[in-house]
């Protein structure tokens, strides 16, 4: 039986190694550890380097854990070298994304009627770029496929899972509270 | 008013007719139809001029506004007003615009989200290949399987037993030698001389075989027939005794 | 100008991202600090992982500092990376196997009389694998060797003693009641 430490220790550099988001139960069986003991020492974990205002952070997403940079220093990081960036989303991909992500699992149907156009090309892209998937099919007529999103799309949006997503009738503050702050900053560099 | 729009290319009917409505500065509950209507209209006609194709949707949004624009030109009748229950002619798509608007209102969440997101990096997965050479061979033992597969063994077993008390039971059930030797002593009454293949009556089972040559030495011990044969192997030609043929016929 | 604080938190991102190690003078360079400085940061940080017995570590070399995983968690990173080949036991190997769990200690005469087959290879099979074991001999004729299950069977069926094991008259009961439920399951997806 491997003492509490190694076994942070031994997730710290599995994490590292790993890359990806590393699957809590995947590291609690190779130490044949209950899983809430093994979720503990992530979150653990993920405080200490909170705390000791590290460069590097860690981030949970879907029950995984995963090594990232601390967000505040992007800026040295491109000072240092240009990391490719993804593509950004079109406003389309984005708001049926935002439908799926909030009405999951729904069908094509359902989204077109809220978008009122049709959506194929865009879900075809969606499910390209791995950021929803088939979920399963819808008991109505003609069995139309269910859409919902995927781990990736946590990942990208930074969310640790799907219920971290704001209320749906509280989203219009919150945006507003962004552009708000926005404003203030440029405002402050000017 | 001549309503200019800036040729944004918007993400659908809906879109188009949030921007109008929230251009105008108007309320969104409620909607100035005629206005509305008009600049909706005109915006489609300018898109056709610029021979930009319109997806079909444009078309039924606005056979939808001049629908609902004609519903609340006629007159009401008194009646109707009176209800509790009246409907606006417009709910139904005040209805759907909100709904569209509240997940515009997440896209624009998500946009943020993103942008917060991009600012964050992670690091590729070390190349892992030295590990996956040699994979390890892991037992993977199941108690339901095994119980599964040791009953399938226990009902084979079973079966098995079934035939076999079925086997014997068929055997029992075969003719025994008194049977056979009356049934032949039936056949020599009305064929004197025959081969020995000839008792045999098709089968040739081992068993019967073994019954027919019993039976038939018994038949030689009663001195009822005689028997003959020629070479080692050979054809047994049997001859049937009259005396004893006789007898049978009498009895 | 940024603080001490500031600099080492951006030092631990820019090695994160940069893999490889990272040259001191390129990272004093970004924030315009003397080079001694900056590798007298590179060494706290260093010596900060190290007391805090972290997963992960730097590692100096030729004036480039680099994280890199901790040298003990190579067992563990092993176990992480190390793909799983699954394999099972065959029919006639859980067919001898039931017989010895249920009739210990049993030798291979009464094996073979009750399977009706020979099985000296899957009784050896069975030794290698450590499922069963010699556990003495008969007084019989010829002393035969009696076998019996070892603790690993039990480990490995999740039992936590041979008693545990379903009732033998029970046995038909148990495999009909799995078969309604796998049935019921079926039924259900259809």
């Amino acid at each position: 039986m491997s003492s509490k430490k190694t076994i942070k220790s031994a997730f710290e550099s599995m994490m590292f190694v790993w890359g990806e988001p590393l699957d809590v139960k995947v590291a609690a069986d190779i130490f044949n550890i209950d899983w809430k003991d093994a979720y503990e020492y992530f979150k653990e974990l993920q405080e200490e380097y909170e705390s000791e205002g590290r460069g590097i952070r860690i981030r949970e997403i879907d029950k995984s854990f995963q090594f990232c940079t601390y967000i505040e220093n992007d800026e040295f990081i491109q000072r240092l070298c240009t990391p490719i960036k993804e593509k950004r989303l079109t406003q389309s991909a984005m708001e049926v994304l935002a439908i799926i992500a909030y009405r999951q699992p729904v069908t094509k149907g359902e989204i077109e009627s809220i978008r009122g156009i049709k959506c194929d090309r865009v879900i075809e892209g969606l499910i390209k770029k791995n950021l929803i998937e088939e979920v399963g099919r819808s008991t109505g007529i003609g069995r139309p496929i269910l859409y919902g999103t995927t781990k990736l799309f946590l990942e990208k949006f930074g969310l640790k899972n799907i219920k971290e997503l704001p209320d749906i009738e509280d989203i219009g503050n919150i945006v507003e509270d962004i552009e708000e702050t926005d404003t203030g900053q440029i405002s402050l560099e000017i | 008013m001549v309503y200019k729009v800036k040729l944004d290319v918007f993400e659908g009917p809906f879109d188009l007719l949030v921007y109008l409505i929230e251009n105008a500065e108007m309320s969104i509950y409620d909607i100035q139809l005629s206005e509305i209507t008009k600049q909706y209209m005109e915006y489609i006609e300018d898109m056709q001029r610029r021979d930009i194709v319109l997806a079909g949707e444009f078309m039924i949004l606005a056979a939808t506004l001049i629908e609902i624009k004609s519903k609340m030109l006629l007159p009401r009748n008194k009646f109707e007003e009176d209800e509790e229950g009246f409907e606006d002619p417009r709910s139904e798509l005040v209805e759907k615009l909100l709904e569209y608007k509240q997940y515009k209102n997440v896209a624009a969440y998500l946009q943020e989200q993103e942008e917060i997101n991009n600012r964050i990096y992670v690091k590729p997965k070390e190349d892992l290949s030295i590990y996956t050479k040699e994979p390890d061979v892991f037992l993977n033992l199941d108690l339901i399987q095994f119980i599964k597969a040791f009953d399938m063994f226990l009902r084979r077993r079973k079966k098995i037993e079934e035939v076999k008390n079925n086997y014997t039971r068929i055997k029992r059930q075969e003719m025994s030698m008194e049977t056979k030797i009356e049934q032949m002593k039936r056949i020599l009454t009305s064929r004197r001389k025959l081969r020995f293949r000839d008792l045999l009556g098709g089968v040739k089972s081992r068993y019967n075989v073994i019954l027919t040559f019993v039976s038939l030495l018994e038949l030689i011990k009663l001195k009822s027939v005689k028997v003959e044969q020629k070479t080692n192997f050979g054809e047994i030609s049997i001859i049937a005794n009259e005396i004893d043929t006789q007898q049978a016929e009498g009895a």
